[in-house]
């Protein structure tokens, strides 16, 4: 793998840059392999580059519909953090966030991951509540979290509206420095590179259409491109088509694929550097390098698979951001998209077995799915490397929608971005 | 300062208003039907911005939606500011301020641009993501560098002073574009006798023929344009939308357009009046008629000012009576590129040549350039450009016949302006946004509206039609068509007779080759904001992003708020190139609102500040402000939170208020609690579904108390339900619940047992409630009415019809206190009264008014839970330890009950709802603090179970709390420790959540 | 228990929940918009304007639920002075009381306030099988948006489609207003009647104010 | 943004006036308490999701608050019927097994 760095930059702009070599190969699947992952999206590029990094398995392929990286890690509004309030879920995402401090360096590819912390605003008494429970339990978890009044908030983020007059003043807020934002395209770039120098094959506009079964067990994919390939384990990460693959495989998820938008203002002189969320006026929003306001819009109530979803979705979010930074009123909105959540009812994600064996499932992530990427990559890995699940993975099986142990991330902390 | 661009006659400008405007604290002047761009082109104004990554200098390149460069910043007051407006699309109004964004320690000598210059070869595309990581603790450094770089105008500090509006709309058709076509079909379908609304982004209606020297019936167009807008205006059922753009075209055929209200004449909007308006319109069927965008063609330091689109370049002199420039040189690969170089020379300023791609042209415009001699040159192109900060000379050279490579020697030209046209690009944004994807057109050289479910027809240059006689005509045809698909009857329209030109083929044509290859060449810009050069694709390409929408994220092509109207097309044939694959094999572009951007605050509307949410009230709600009270958001509800007196803390309110309830007599609005009045022969049947509890035996005039669980067995709600006759019961749910639980039991009824005969009718806003409670409240109550309260007729979790204060009243004696407590119930148009009467009749007992705050103290010392507080959706009724409340024996299996019996329900180490008491009577614990069994495990610590509740009791003189403890229930006299964020350890003992009065006696006596 | 007890069960209630004395009636009865003193404000304020708004306080509402069997048709026409309207989204006025079909099985009547009670008791007395009857006076309040620019208002507020040719005279519809809700219905071609539930009036009334702005508002007592 | 007929309400009316209540057809079992906690467990959480055609229940909150079916196509948001609670779609995927139209109340 070519290595990345200034010097190189430099080298490079001598020989007007025409020597770059390419990020991945362009490989032709082999007949056979010891592990086909379906979906070339974060989560899947994460767990190839694991599974030959961690487990020395590079005998593997990941199979991508379209082109790598083309779904929600391209269309998400890039906050990682990692203090969710139930142990399994705190140690699932802390897990992942202590991947994400050093990915750039290890894949040697920088994902612009900025601690620049994150704000959850605080705007009943119920949510002071609910907050402090979060907090309080983060620190006993080993998670950075704290609470701030509203006067510190004004200091902090002095644009955030802390006064007494809005409809909800703000009373406080939750704030986790260690979380912050990341370059999403360069985290599923950064993986794909650094997989496909381990010798991983990535095969891009290649179209998983039926599992191959036998005997409940799956041996292989069939693709519309080339046909069959064989595989001994097959994972699917494929968020926002995870019941289309269930459905081949002939059973049902407790998961429900939304669209989630998603929205951006045109580029202006940074007044922002961290990120907020309020779950009580529903909106959240933070500014990139680049100076966009990104903001995250809330979830349609409806299936929808058009990775577009309502414009009084957007109108919702946007008076939200107006209430909560009234200096954003005369900024212009320039670009609005959609992405597919795959929903599980409580607001954490499936990393399982299914009932079909050797084959092995990585969704649910609703709106976790990217701040998950590292984290759901190794331990998605590891059950694919192991044929069971990491401890910490364990609690997030299908079992727990029979049994009742539900992880419902979305009663104590409103809607869990 | 003298307008030295500005043409003595012409356009559509009037000269006898002169408007003065402001441009980097310079004075300039224009006049009126301006734009902000023409006047700076008239007033000789070449750089108008400094790009984003090498800070080269920048000009005007467009006239309309799609120019990259010219976006400035606008206002006169702070208020007032404005970021990112294109100038080519802001009408000139007197005493406009604006401001180039970019550049120190000015726009034309930026510091900058050496760093640009020096530096630049070091920026390739993604150069980001190859560097600033080492070492890891620096990236902190680098990033605010980078922000330091990052965006473009500014965001005001201070509060809008202008409001917004959204309005909704409905219409047989919806006409998007004022062009030709547009107004064609707009008049078709009005004649028609269909709903129209017509909508064009600039300030009047006529699009293309606004720009051009067309005469249509032998007249200029204008006479033309008039006539139709004024039969459209005579229609009661057409709205005519100018300065409106259509922004997003969403499912079912919902559009929104952007109507600028007053950006045209001032700063900020007149009085009573608003800036901007949103219109929702729903509409049966849609007609496109968005035109073209011409395509620049790329070649080296095509970005020098002075390099323009030739479309844009006969925009100006014919629309707005501006030559801006003295010599021009045009590069085309199509006929009409040399219209630029026609309407130049008629302008009478010199045309140095025209440099045609092909190997001839024998179109009639080209004829009508050699009738007035302009200086032909084919089969060759443009290579390059000299200068700087305005072009000052051109090189020409010969290229083979498909436009790859140079084959000849140079000549050089001195001119000061170049305008080229590499054809035409249809429209097709607002066709994409419901996801259809558009298709490849290679006789039309662009991509066309693809196919679609949305009721939609198309007309004129989105067809890829550029001349002004298909244009109307298409557009009469899609006028016809939306008529009988509504069914209508069509009336008869004719056309105005255009002359029709002749055309030679177009030549297939974007990159111009240099001599030097690509790699190696000045930079040849595809898109010009965010500084994407033909190397830069071929840099991607080369490293392996292939996929179209690899290399525009890579390069971040089509990323700026021109959102790549002139570059897409373009960077794909480069890459097309580079990939040597077609055009239509490197993928396709997709768009998505908004095609041009909007201001958050019109999105917002009227939805902000003071109508942001409902603020919702009781009956008594003048009296609790004037009293001075504290309020409490419970979802829309404004509560009383406390009622502080002179200088009280909250706490020495709250001690008050608790030991009056306690010693004597509160009285607490509960108006706000949900109410369902429920009736019918299965009204009882239905309540044993749905409550957790058994309701067979409740007797006519009785209470109880029920917990509401879901499928899933967690409680959700809970509240009183009252029999108030055989039939007939009234229902209370908790204040934020209400309306999910009315839905609740709607859902069940018309879904899964349609076969019960019952009705639920909310009467939450038709009652007021007031609970007085305390040891004196019986006395009170007896002054206000003549009913018989006594303990013997009136007794605990009874209700009565009585009249209180003369007023006919439903009272409960039920109680949240664990006081004596009785719930008056008055019509809500009667509440302040009778409050007033309580309150006067009260003095005599100190009666004294007390919040939620205290309701949760007082309710806290008796163990009683709090839906939403003490509950998070995860727990059911044994967690709670209220198996009472639960009835396994009734007959039906009732919601709740088979979900609170699965595996994980059942544990007995589930979090259990216990009373907590600090072993320090004075600490009180914070709520939401977490529990451990063991103080000294090491971190992460396996936690317990959280503190839900926690006050200080001043009846009881010391802290109280509830909490969730694993296991709690069976834990009784066992120890809990919270470690605090201060680094203290409370340690609290597990014990009865009944802290006062365990027997009950104080409410039932 | 035999029929004979049954009859004396009391199967629902009504009660009157005005005051005996009429003079308390009106004396202690506030309508939800009764702080804002409207009386003062249409002398004070504009008196010409696109809009006109006024409240048409403490009228007696009341909410019907029922799947009526032709005979329960019969009876509640005779109560009501008026049939049942069953086509979806009409309504039928005579004299004071007018009837508004808000859903297959619902219909919102209104009448003067002192009425309610009489109509409630004789429904209770005359009407037989399953329905309900509930008295929502206190609850509800009436206002009236009327003027060349109502419509606009209406507009901005909801997204019902207003035009007379799918909006006629005497239509209803319950729908979002803003960011509460109404049960609205056209008078004639330039006045349309909101019924809003009590604890969204000042909401709904600072929203019209706002929207009405650039028309002129005119309140009238 | 969806336009729906409400079939009780006899036209068309904007989305903001409804709720979407999920997958429609989903009967509670008639005898809970039989039901291992498997069978409970697809009751509560286990759903078709498709891609394609969706039979859904929605309520029309804002107006006559009846629910009722809609069988939608959740690729292009087209709209394929609306039918009453109790009634049976008529459009339905041939790939999808029958028994979402049987017998069910919802």
């Amino acid at each position: 793998m070519q290595h990345y760095s200034g010097f190189g930059l430099l080298k490079h702009s001598l020989s007007h840059h025409e020597n770059w070599q390419r990020v991945w190969r362009n490989p032709t699947p082999k007949k056979k392999y010891d592990v086909i992952i379906i979906g070339g999206g974060g989560h899947g590029l994460a767990t190839a580059y694991y599974l030959a990094k961690e487990h020395g398995i590079t005998n593997v392929a990941v199979i991508e519909k379209g082109h790598l990286g083309g779904g929600n890690a391209c269309r998400n509004t890039t906050i990682v953090r990692s203090n969710y309030l139930w142990d399994e879920s705190a140690a699932l995402y802390e897990h992942s966030m202590q991947l994400w401090e050093g990915l750039a360096q290890e894949l040697n590819y920088n994902v612009m991951f900025s601690q620049r912390g994150v704000y959850h605003t605080c705007h009943t008494l119920q949510d002071m509540r609910a907050n402090e429970r979060l907090v309080a339990a983060n620190r006993l978890q080993g998670i950075d979290n704290e609470m701030v009044d509203a006067e510190q908030l004004q200091k902090e983020i002095p644009t955030l509206d802390c006064s007494k007059n809005s409809r909800y003043p703000i009373l406080g807020a939750s704030v986790q420095r260690r979380a912050g934002n990341a370059r999403h395209d360069a985290v599923a770039w950064g993986y794909a590179r650094a997989a496909d120098a381990l010798g991983v094959d990535l095969i891009q506009s290649c179209e998983v259409v039926d599992l191959e079964v036998n005997d409940g067990k799956v041996t292989g994919v069939k693709t519309k491109q080339y046909g069959v390939i064989k595989a001994d384990r097959v994972g699917c990460a494929v968020a926002g088509n995870s019941g289309v693959l269930a459905k081949m495989a002939g059973f049902e998820l407790p998961v429900e694929s939304h669209p989630l938008q998603a929205l951006v203002s045109e580029p202006i002189k940074p007044f922002l550097d961290t990120v907020v969320m309020s779950n009580h006026v529903h909106g959240y929003m933070s500014q990139s390098d680049k100076g966009d306001l990104v903001i995250g819009a809330g979830i349609d109530g409806w299936v929808g698979y058009g990775q577009r979803g309502s414009y009084g979705i957007i109108e919702h979010t946007i008076q939200a951001i107006v209430e909560l930074f009234p200096c954003t009123s005369r900024v212009r909105m320039n670009r609005q998209w959609g992405g597919i959540v795959d929903a599980c009812p409580d607001a954490s994600p499936i990393i399982s077995e299914t009932p079909v064996k050797n084959l092995f499932f990585n969704c649910g992530w609703g709106t976790g799915g990217f701040k998950g990427t590292p984290g759901s990559g190794h331990l998605f890995a590891h059950t694919l490397a192991n044929g069971k699940a990491h401890p910490i993975a364990e609690p997030f099986s299908i079992k727990r929608f029979h049994d009742g142990a539900l992880i419902d991330e979305h009663g104590a902390a409103g809607v869990a971005h | 300062m003298t307008q030295q661009n500005r043409l003595v006659s012409g356009g559509r400008i009037d000269r006898s208003e002169t408007l003065t405007f402001t441009y980097n604290g310079k004075k300039y002047q224009g006049h009126k039907g301006d734009t902000l761009a023409s006047a700076m082109l008239a007033n000789g104004i070449d750089v108008v911005a400094r790009s984003f990554k090498y800070s080269r200098p920048r000009g005007i390149i467009a006239s309309g939606a799609e120019e990259p460069n010219a976006v400035l910043q606008l206002g006169a007051t702070e208020a007032t500011q404005v970021p990112n407006v294109r100038a080519t699309q802001q009408e000139l109004f007197d005493g406009l301020v604006s401001a180039s964004t970019n550049g120190w320690p000015s726009v034309d000598t930026d510091v900058m641009s050496l760093v640009g210059k020096v530096g630049g070869k070091m920026m390739p595309p993604g150069f980001y993501y190859k560097t600033f990581m080492f070492p890891e603790s620096l990236w902190d450094t680098y990033e605010s560098m980078i922000r330091k770089a990052a965006g473009i105008g500014r965001a005001p500090k201070e509060h809008d002073p202008d409001t917004y509006d959204a309005i909704n709309q409905h219409c047989d058709v919806m006409v998007v574009g004022a062009g030709p076509a547009g107004l064609v079909a707009a008049l078709t379908a009005a004649r028609g006798g269909a709903r129209v609304i017509i909508a064009d982004e600039q300030n009047e209606f006529g699009g293309s023929l606004l720009d051009s020297s067309e005469q249509l019936d032998g007249k200029p167009a204008s006479e033309w344009i008039r006539s139709i807008v004024e039969e459209l205006s005579t229609f009661d059922d057409v709205l005519l939308l100018p300065r409106s753009t259509v922004n997003g075209y969403h499912d079912h055929n919902f559009l929104t357009i952007h109507e600028r209200c007053s950006d045209h004449l001032a700063d900020i909007a007149p009085v009573n009046s608003v800036r901007q308006r949103m219109h929702r319109v729903r509409a049966k069927w849609v007609v496109l008629a968005t035109g073209a965008h011409e395509r620049p063609l790329v070649y080296a330091n095509n970005d020098v000012p002075g390099c323009m689109i030739s479309g844009a370049v006969s925009a100006y002199i014919n629309r707005y009576g501006v030559v801006p420039g003295n010599e021009l040189v045009v590069m085309t690969t199509n006929d009409y590129g040399y219209q630029a170089a026609i309407d130049w020379a008629n302008a009478g300023r010199t045309v140095a040549a025209i440099v045609d791609t092909r190997t001839e042209s024998k179109g009639d415009r080209a004829e009508t350039a050699r009738q007035l001699g302009l200086n032909i040159i084919t089969g060759s192109a443009v290579i390059d450009v000299q200068g700087s900060k305005r072009v000052t000379g051109v090189s020409i050279a010969p290229l083979d016949e498909s436009g790859t490579k140079v084959t000849g020697s140079i000549t050089k030209l001195k001119v000061d302006t170049v305008a080229t046209s590499g054809g035409w690009s249809p429209v097709v944004h607002l066709s994409c946004h419901t996801g259809s994807r558009p298709v490849w057109d290679d006789s039309v050289v662009g991509f066309l509206p693809g196919p679609t479910i949305q009721k939609q027809l198309t007309a004129g240059g989105i067809n890829g039609q550029y001349e002004t006689s298909v244009a109307l005509q298409e557009g009469l045809d899609a006028g016809l068509q939306a008529l009988t698909n509504i069914g209508l009857e069509a009336v008869e329209l004719v056309l105005p007779r255009v002359e029709q030109l002749t055309m030679t083929a177009p030549m297939i044509l974007f990159h111009i080759p240099h001599i030097k290859p690509t790699s190696q060449a000045p930079k040849q810009f595809v898109d010009y904001q965010t500084d994407v050069t033909a190397a830069g694709i071929e840099i991607a390409c080369r490293e392996g992003f292939e996929a179209i929408e690899h290399v525009k994220r890579y390069t971040a092509m089509g990323f700026g708020t021109d959102q790549g109207k002139l570059g897409n097309i373009n960077g794909m044939a480069v890459a097309a190139k580079a990939l040597n694959k077609t055009i239509p094999e490197t993928g396709t572009t997709v768009f998505r609102p908004n095609y041009t951007p909007i201001a958050f605050g019109a999105i917002t509307g009227r939805h902000c500040g003071g109508l942001f949410e409902p603020e919702r009230y009781t009956a008594m709600h003048k009296w609790h402000v004037e009293q001075g009270a504290l309020f409490e958001d419970v979802g829309q509800w404004k509560r009383p939170w406390y009622y502080p007196k002179g200088n009280e803390t909250m706490q020495d309110t709250l001690n008050r208020e608790c030991l009056a309830v306690r010693d004597s007599v509160g009285i607490l609005d509960a108006s706000t609690l949900g109410k369902i009045d429920i009736q019918g022969k299965d009204a009882r049947e239905f309540l044993g579904r749905v409550y957790t509890n058994a309701w067979a035996k409740l007797g006519v005039g009785k209470c109880r108390y029920g917990l509401m669980a879901g499928e899933d067995g967690m409680i959700f709600d809970d509240g009183v339900t009252a029999c108030l006759a055989e039939n007939h019961f009234l229902m209370t749910t908790t204040t934020g619940g209400a309306a999910h639980v009315l839905e609740w039991l709607e859902i069940y009824h018309q879904t899964e047992w349609p076969e019960l005969e019952v009705y639920f009718t909310s009467v939450t806003d038709h009652w007021s409630t007031m609970t007085i409670s305390g040891p004196n409240s019986r006395k009170l109550l007896e002054k206000l009415t003549d009913y018989d309260v006594s303990k013997e007729n009136f007794a605990f979790m009874d209700w009565k019809a009585a009249t209180v204060a003369g007023v006919p009243a439903r009272v409960f004696r039920i109680s949240f206190t664990g006081e004596l407590s009785f719930e008056i119930n008055v019509q809500a148009n009667y509440g302040m009264q009778v409050w007033n009467a309580v309150i006067e009749a009260g003095k005599e007992f100190n009666i004294t008014p007390y919040g939620t705050e205290t309701m949760h103290v007082l309710r806290a010392e008796k163990g009683f839970i709090i839906v939403g507080q003490d509950t998070d959706g995860s727990v059911h009724a044994y967690d709670l330890g209220m198996p009472w409340a639960v009835s396994m024996q009734k007959p039906f299996s009732f919601i709740g009950k088979r979900g609170m019996q699965r595996e994980d329900c059942v544990r007995p180490d589930r979090k259990q709802l216990v009373g907590l008491k600090t072993i320090d009577p004075n600490v009180v614990l914070p709520e939401g603090s977490q529990g451990v069994f063991d103080p000294k495990a090491p971190i992460p610590m396996p936690l317990v179970g959280h503190i839900t509740s926690s006050y200080w009791s001043a009846n009881l003189n010391r802290s109280i709390a509830m909490g969730f403890v694993k296991g709690g229930l069976d834990k009784m006299g066992e120890k809990v420790f919270y470690p605090l964020a201060d680094g203290r350890v409370i340690e609290a003992e597990i014990c009865s959540p009944v802290f006062l009065d365990p027997k009950g006696e104080r409410q039932h006596v | 228990m035999s029929d004979a007890v049954v009859e004396n069960i009391k199967m629902k209630v009504v009660a009157n929940q005005l005051p005996e004395d009429s003079e308390k009636i009106h004396s202690m009865a506030e309508s939800p918009l009764h702080h804002v003193d409207l009386a003062s404000l249409a002398k004070q304020g504009l008196q010409e304007g696109g809009v006109h708004f006024c409240e048409k306080p403490l009228m007696g509402l009341l909410t019907l639920r029922c799947h009526p069997s032709a005979k329960q048709k019969t009876a509640i026409k005779s109560l009501l002075g008026v049939a049942l309207p069953m086509e979806p989204l009409t309504s039928a006025t005579k004299g004071d009381v007018t009837v508004r079909w808000i859903s297959p099985d619902e219909w919102l009547i209104t009448l003067s306030g002192d009425k309610a009670f009489d109509l409630e008791s004789r429904f209770q007395d005359k009407l037989e099988g399953h329905y309900s009857l509930v008295n929502i006076s206190g609850g509800t309040t009436v206002f009236e948006l009327s003027g060349k620019d109502a419509m606009n208002v209406l507009k901005k507020s909801t997204t019902i489609d207003f035009h007379s040719k799918v909006f006629p005279t005497d239509k209803v519809v319950s729908t979002l207003f803003a960011k509460s809700s109404a049960i609205i219905r056209r008078l004639d071609e330039q006045r349309f009647e909101l019924v809003v539930r009590r604890s969204f009036s000042d909401y709904i009334w600072l929203w019209i104010q706002d929207a009405s702005k650039e028309y002129g508002l005119v309140v009238d007592a | 943004m969806l336009h729906i007929y409400c079939p009780h309400c006899a036209e068309y009316r904007e989305e903001e006036e409804f709720h979407a209540a999920g997958q429609a057809h989903i009967v509670r079992p008639l005898d809970p308490d039989a039901c291992t906690d498997k069978e409970w467990g697809e009751y509560l959480f286990f759903r078709k999701n498709p891609r394609g055609l969706h039979h859904e229940l929605w309520v029309h909150s804002a107006g006559c608050r009846k629910f009722f079916n809609m069988t939608r196509d959740t690729q292009t948001y087209e709209i394929k019927e609306i039918y009453k609670i109790g009634e049976k779609p008529s459009v339905v995927d041939s790939s999808v097994p029958q028994e979402i139209a049987s017998g069910a109340a919802s």
